[in-house]
């Protein structure tokens, strides 16, 4: 009877609750069994779900990376762009449409590497932007090599030896760039997290969320973490909540502590209401 | 799981009950469900679906809390929960 | 084209599954071990990682020009997709080798010669499921001549990862008996 | 609002070309010879309801205009070599999305930082192969601020018509040029509007083509919930890592462009009747190169010449109907041959082709053309 | 040191010839299907006293490379497409610098992301136009592993001779496509040393060039007190912003290949003796269009093939003489004609020229080539 | 005879103190009259000199723009490299040549506008240079446009109306990045400020001093900031010096307060030391 | 080519000195109030600021192809480096303008019409150095007919910043009247 | 200038002196040394050099110094002082 259920099931699958944010005609998505990128985009897609936003006031702006395809999987507006450029394009369309929630949902990679500029200048103009960042220590997608991220000794496939420089701790840089919202979680404190983005989300500003992920298939296996169930445990088990405290004492060691929390949480002037404050006739142009 | 432990009243209160759903060739087998279901609702499976993997399936679906914690956990959108009291 | 020794195979599967290493040692064997020329292709999904990939490889007396594989002698499937993918480019006569668990075969397989191997869950059972492909590799060893086993043994040894070498070669030997057991009828 | 005459630099004339077709976004980052392009932006947008934003480097400024026009602004940058090199890379995300935009090159002398201030055309091939893998663009040059006015207004219109960005590219001359230019009342200006598709939500396909093999459009955050990506995809913008489907979209984005070769070239032709000897020019060239004509004409030489306002696509039918009619092309240009080799090509040992190179750093004296109509 | 034998990749082997060759110095970002190269060079360098980098981004790394280039190491970094387009503002800082060093592009399919795990040459018309300003190149390219680690040492001596960054085109197929590579003993391997001046620092200008067109160079630390400047600059380095002096630089920058393009190309010759038709490829297509030529033979079709090895500068000489003795060149290149355009500007309309076009994400199937080859 | 001792030495001019390490044969410079880029560069040439280190180890890189040319008039081997990447030019010679003093001498723009990226890898890195940023909240060269430094409000070519954007705290942002050492002077904190750099040069790891300067061609006028020596004495006048703060609390407002100080002297592994901890035979290998 | 009206100009200096808005200024004194042609170009230094620079105009009937002035009718000087590169091409006959205190006029100058002012000077003592140029457009417009001197005037007003409208008018008047004094022999 | 100031025993001390030159040529007339010279020593001068700026001169040799104050802040490298003790 049991296994029955579970077959009736499969022959007409059911409508999943998110099944109307989510480009069905592209499931099964990519990433890796057992890598929680998926739960990271399912707590992003829950947020917009939980959110009471009209779902046509959402688009998803991804760069290029694992963590990058979350744009091709969400079924709002939502544009995949180059490795490193999701932030700009995404100032670009907010401008556009300054209504709109724009959220950039991206790998360390891509947001902190390559497109690192792009990210400090967002936040100093403090761009009414949600940036979901998976900080899984590693380029995902061209198979695991040192990122800027990377933990100082872990291996990857261009450090066979052990990484030889220091990761960034990228709450500290976002908060030093100017963002007005910043959170660190892994991503079993799912529902912690669900929150952050929602937060975020009503945040005036630029809201930076880290997720500490797991990246079994390139980062797990070349440093010997374990199936994908132990790494996620072992993060949320070494985690330590400590809201409000100045990120740049949010340690994050993978073997010892990795300290989570909401670090920043402030008023800040945004873009938009500077530009307002040189340029008001413009305020009643655009009708605002 | 610190902050998906029961509720501490949890005998007193009316008992949610909820239907698990799988969608099986999505799953990719990871276990995440299983491990984390609060009530071992789940279990995985001997057979394999049609990517490889063993799927889970439901086990004791009368002991489902209707947490949805194996909904929001699974990475691949295969399992979901429904309401039952309906 | 094609000398005494002429063989096109096609190793298919999905990322993951060792099908590129397979290709590997099969053309390290050729190369480095039997001293003949063997070309190895592979295809893949987006970027580095996941989805349907396959190896073809060419293992010749002569030069190899093109590279790609159209008609394989041998084909190897570790997935429904790359069975269902490759199985109608199988010359006649060709040599078929699929995972029992994860490929269902058509009927139509009398024009080859089709063995099937329990692969995944053999590999499972010597302690991991990444050696799947190791098994099938000594199926084939046994099954066909397009190398010689011993240079794949060597190729197998030099191809793992560092201490994992005894372990793989009991996944190739497992696999190597199971095909000497169902060519002699026995298994 | 009225026709209006104003004495101003080739760069600011490109601005109010922008202004006058209805651009609303323009994202920037100053480089010689092309900031007063900016400058003017800056100064003007603000009071036309735009937004300018200088951003941290070129390559975010490509990024944000393509963003900015999905959004439905009409969006322009402007740059020169350097900058132009940084953009390279979001050029090729904007022709595989099909975003209609505008990229602005005032040349100036290269390679590499060359000299700033002083004038090239060392460009034009890398307007047409400088981002990776293959693609078709729309590139137009102009000699003179007025022109820069009315090219920049036609560089729009085709980026709204074949869905990609479309490279203006003068230099620094021009750019820094100052002269009259006529601006015409803004309800006189022809304006190619957006493709909008009126299909609704569920038959609309963002990358399936009409009769032009150019999709129309939509509005985003209009409930089209549209997928874009640098990815290869079919017709609902899907990735799909396949060769057929590469090859799908890859004839629509290329034959997009070659199938409307004789709607997009446009060149101008001076006293060709009788010419047997002609001229290939552009931009900034095109001047000595018009004064050159006058001169050997004065002196009994059949001479014509046909200025490229279109550089890409390449005028090949014109040039391969000319070729055999003629008895030498002259190709002035500030580099060592690029679109004399075009011009070879497209001649196909016809005609004989003399470049008249220039290191750059400075524009031809009429006598240095000349020279080679005379002695050709 | 013994010869070896390897089973390797394609970017392996490249790797491997740096290492061979004396390459010191690694800078770097990932991207597939180029990884590998950067992957077995943070493995092998180490190795051999040299420093793997991997940086923020493409541009870094070729500023880097340039940097550590003029500190005395043999420099090199890899790239695809996307990489490669970022990577061109400092190949033409290094081209207007002078400064030895080896970028490899392993192709995929473009524009933008487009396909990147599969296989395309895409690039070409890029390799040679894609960064600002006028300049020549150095490209080479190869269709096997075994190639790859020949030409990898071959482009380091060309930068080192000809004090320029030389690029090594490839494609994902060659790149990812593993076979036997035989690697001679280190000692037996041709390595072209760095050209060091031997004037003392009060004589020795950086700018000043020998009877190649090619300046010696000094080492950095070493009293010379030399000044490097992307800016046009005179014999000793200095900037001066003037028409004049970029002449002056340019000629050199633009001369010292075109003078040397017969020590500089090279190509293969196949069954040309009797030749009518000539297929004309390069990288991954040459190996298709031979297994088409051996059938195109069985046929009684009088074919050969010229296998392009230098691809920049483009061997012209040659094709002007082959056109008027063939009866058509065959162009296979997985892109929409590339190469093509330059067999057809230099064949001059003696012949005719076919592409054999390809949208990219797979290479020909002979039979493509050979039908095209048996219409002729 | 006062007037005729000038004319003899215009005339015949006599060596200036720091010749040899001047490319007198560039002179006069490019430099505004009244810009103090020329005082700052002075600075970094007197402290050169005074540090006893041979001048053959030493080399300036720049990137583009007015303070970019010093490149061009330090008699060292100079390199005048892109716009933004005279780091990583800069990490690439250090690496080949360990033992240089690698100086990096640029304007603001150059290293945090559109090179910030570099800027943050090599701190995090903490890759043994010096880098040396003349803050003049504009980039001068091209005319005075607005820069990520840009005060709100200030007026410049593209904000017409006074900048819309909020300025970076650069020393902050150095800091957060990894940087171990990190000060902030005015032009006319002249000695202190070539103490910063003495003690920079003498620090292992990635040092940061940015001096706040003047542009009174582009900045200045279009600020009515009077004439230049006005500029420079008002910054040094609204001054204050807090060494040791966190530069996070470093102020700095054009209008009223300008903290500088020294904010950052920490030891931090540099990139070498962990490359050596890594790869520990590769020291002896490079016989260092 | 040259019409009725034809006149070609260089202003010369260094960066900084007005020297292209004083291009400017005559050439919309030309286009927009004088109704006819005129171009105007411009070089200077390293990107965008300071050295050496100039400002070629033309002012003619016809179309204006060629933008560059090699032998001009009119040169105007306002730095010794600006003079000496430029007085060889200005025509025989040619107007020269020099500033006096910054100029040093060589012997053969007899080949030209000469005049010299203290602009800078004169420009000091209306309180700004920096509208010298504005000076010496007075002092132009007073000894040549290349624009009408009320059109000048009206482009002054036009093209200095907002709010100096009127100090630019007294300097122009300033150079005007010396020009008018030293024409009537009365300077 | 805080840090400028004389100090405090400064009639007690043997007074440095110093020996300044300029050259002209270079100077763009910023007046920076001669605003900041402790003793006054310079005053900018009347006539113009050749790029049209008005140079600093020596008024007062015999009070300098020697603190080469003018020296560092001099943006032009025009002006330097020699110890004349010597
Ligand atoms: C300009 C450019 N350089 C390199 C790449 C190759 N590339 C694709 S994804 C990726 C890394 C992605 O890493 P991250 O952003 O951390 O995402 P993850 O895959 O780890 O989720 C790289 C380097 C590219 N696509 N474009
Ligand atoms: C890629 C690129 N973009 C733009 C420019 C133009 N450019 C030259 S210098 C400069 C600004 C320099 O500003 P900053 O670094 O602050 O130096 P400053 O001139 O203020 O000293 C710019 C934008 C360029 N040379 N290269
Ligand atoms: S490669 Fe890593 S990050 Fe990418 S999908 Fe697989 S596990 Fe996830
Ligand atoms: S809803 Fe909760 S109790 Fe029910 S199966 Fe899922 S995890 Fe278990
Ligand atoms: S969490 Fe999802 S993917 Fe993982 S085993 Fe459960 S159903 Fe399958
Ligand atoms: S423009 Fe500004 S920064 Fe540049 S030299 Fe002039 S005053 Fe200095
Ligand atoms: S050394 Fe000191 S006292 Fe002498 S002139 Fe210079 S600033 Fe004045
Ligand atoms: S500080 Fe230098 S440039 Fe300024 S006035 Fe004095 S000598 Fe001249
Ligand atoms: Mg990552
Ligand atoms: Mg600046």
């Amino acid at each position: 009877m049991k296994k029955q259920g579970i077959k009736e099931l499969n022959g007409m699958p059911g409508k999943h609750p998110l099944s109307d944010l989510l480009r069905d005609d592209r499931m099964p998505h990519i990433w890796c069994p057992g890598c929680d990128i998926g739960t990271i985009f399912a707590s992003c897609l829950t947020a917009i779900h939980e959110s009471n936003i009209d779902y046509n006031d959402f688009a998803v702006i991804s760069g290029i990376g694992c963590s990058g395809r979350a744009a091709g999987y969400v079924k709002l507006d939502s544009f995949h762009t180059t490795h490193g450029r999701a932030i700009p394009f995404a100032t670009g369309l907010k401008i556009a449409k300054p209504k709109m929630k724009i959220i950039v949902f991206s790998g360390d990679g891509d947001l902190f590497t390559i497109g690192g500029n792009h990210f400090i200048h967002a936040a100093r103009r403090n761009m009414d932007l949600t940036i979901i960042c998976v900080n899984n220590f590693t380029y995902g997608m061209t198979g695991g090599q040192v990122a800027s991220s990377t933990p100082f000794k872990a291996r990857t496939s261009t450090t066979p030896n052990g990484n030889f420089e220091r990761p960034f701790n990228l709450a500290y840089m976002a908060a030093a760039a100017g963002a007005a919202y910043v959170a660190r979680w892994t991503t079993l404190h799912v529902r912690r997290l669900t929150n952050s983005i929602l937060e975020a989300f009503n945040k005036k500003g630029f809201s930076f969320v880290e997720v500490i992920s797991s990246c079994p298939t390139s980062f797990g296996r070349k440093n010997k973490l374990g199936p994908p169930l132990h790494i996620i445990q072992h993060f949320h088990k070494i985690s330590v909540i400590k809201n409000s405290i100045h990120p740049k004492d949010a340690n994050l060691d993978i073997e010892k502590e990795i300290v989570v929390g909401k670090f920043v949480d402030i008023e800040r002037p945004t873009f938009f209401d500077l530009w307002e404050e040189i340029y008001p006739p413009i305020r009643e142009k655009r009708g605002e | 799981m610190k902050y998906w432990r029961k509720p501490l009243d949890y005998e007193e209160i009316k008992v949610p009950r909820g239907r698990v759903s799988i969608i099986e060739d999505r799953c990719k087998g990871c276990s995440f469900c299983v491990e984390y279901c609060p009530r071992d609702v789940l279990v995985i499976s001997k057979h394999f679906n049609r990517k490889g993997y063993h799927p889970p399936y439901v086990e004791k679906p009368e002991d489902c809390v209707n947490c949805k914690f194996c909904e929001v956990i699974c990475p691949e959108f295969a399992i979901y929960v429904e309401d039952m009291d309906e | 084209m094609s000398g005494e020794v002429y063989h096109e195979i096609i190793i298919s599967g999905y990322g993951g599954q060792g099908v590129i290493l397979n290709g590997s040692i099969l053309g390290k064997a050729a190369t480095i071990y039997d001293k003949i020329n063997a070309t190895l292709v592979q295809s893949y999904g987006p970027e580095a990682r996941g989805g349907a990939c396959s190896a073809h490889v060419i293992i010749s007396e002569e030069t190899i020009s093109y590279p790609y594989v159209h008609n394989p002698h041998i084909l190897i499937s570790m997935s429904q997709e790359a069975y269902e993918n490759n199985i109608d480019s199988l010359r006649d006569g060709g040599l078929l080798l699929t995972d029992t668990d994860l490929v269902k075969r058509r009927k139509n397989d009398e024009r080859h010669v089709s063995y099937s191997i329990p692969a995944t869950r053999m590999a499972e059972k010597l302690g991991n499921k990444m050696m799947a492909n190791i098994v099938i590799l000594g199926y084939l060893a046994s099954l066909s001549d397009a190398v010689n086993a011993e240079s794949l043994r060597n190729a197998v040894e030099k191809s793992v990862p560092k201490g994992t070498e005894e372990k793989n070669l009991k996944a190739f030997e497992k696999g190597y008996k199971r095909g000497e057991k169902q060519k002699s009828g026995t298994g | 609002m009225e026709e209006t005459e104003q004495f101003i630099m080739g760069d600011t004339a490109c601005a109010e070309g922008a202004i006058a077709c209805g651009c609303k976004f323009f994202a920037g980052y100053p480089i010689t010879p092309a900031t007063e392009v900016a400058e003017r932006m800056a100064k003007r947008l603000p009071q036309v309801g735009g937004t300018y934003i200088q951003m941290e480097d070129e390559m975010a400024s490509m990024a944000a205009i393509l963003g900015a026009s999905w959004g439905g602004l009409k969006s322009m940058t402007s740059t020169s070599g350097p900058g132009f090199s940084l953009m390279m890379e979001n050029i090729g995300l904007g022709i595989i999305m099909e975003v209609p935009c505008v990229v602005v090159n005032v040349q100036r002398a290269g390679p590499s930082t060359g000299l700033p201030t002083l004038c090239a055309q060392g460009d034009m091939m890398q307007a047409r192969w400088g981002s990776h893998g293959h693609y078709e663009i729309i590139a137009l040059s102009a000699s003179s601020p007025q022109e820069l006015f009315d090219i920049t207004i036609k560089a729009f219109n085709l980026s709204e018509k074949y869905r990609l960005p479309v490279l203006v590219l003068t230099d620094e001359v021009v750019g820094h040029m100052t002269e009259k230019v006529v601006i015409p009342p803004y309800d006189k200006i022809d304006v190619y509007p957006r493709r909008i598709s009126t299909l609704p939500p569920e038959e609309y396909l963002p990358y399936v083509s009409d009769e032009d093999m150019v999709a129309p459009m939509v509005g985003v955050g209009e409930g089209y919930r549209i997928h874009s990506t640098g990815l290869t995809h079919d017709k609902r913008g899907y990735p799909v890592i396949t060769a057929p489907v590469q090859k799908e979209m890859m004839d629509r984005l290329i034959y997009k462009i070659r199938n409307n070769v004789d709607d997009i070239v446009k060149y101008e032709e001076i006293e060709m009747a009788d010419a047997e000897i002609v001229v290939i020019a552009y931009g900034i060239s095109a001047r000595p190169a018009l004064k050159a004509l006058e001169m050997a004409r004065d002196r009994g030489i059949k001479c014509g010449m046909m200025k490229l306002i279109t550089i890409w696509p390449f005028p090949e039918k014109r040039i391969k109907e000319l070729a055999p009619q003629v008895r030498g092309f002259v190709v002035p240009e500030i580099n060592y041959g690029q679109i004399c080799l075009e011009v070879e090509r497209c001649s196909a040992g016809k005609t004989e082709i003399v470049l008249v190179g220039h290191a750059g750093g400075a524009i031809f004296h009429p006598n240095e053309i000349l020279e080679v109509i005379s002695r050709l």
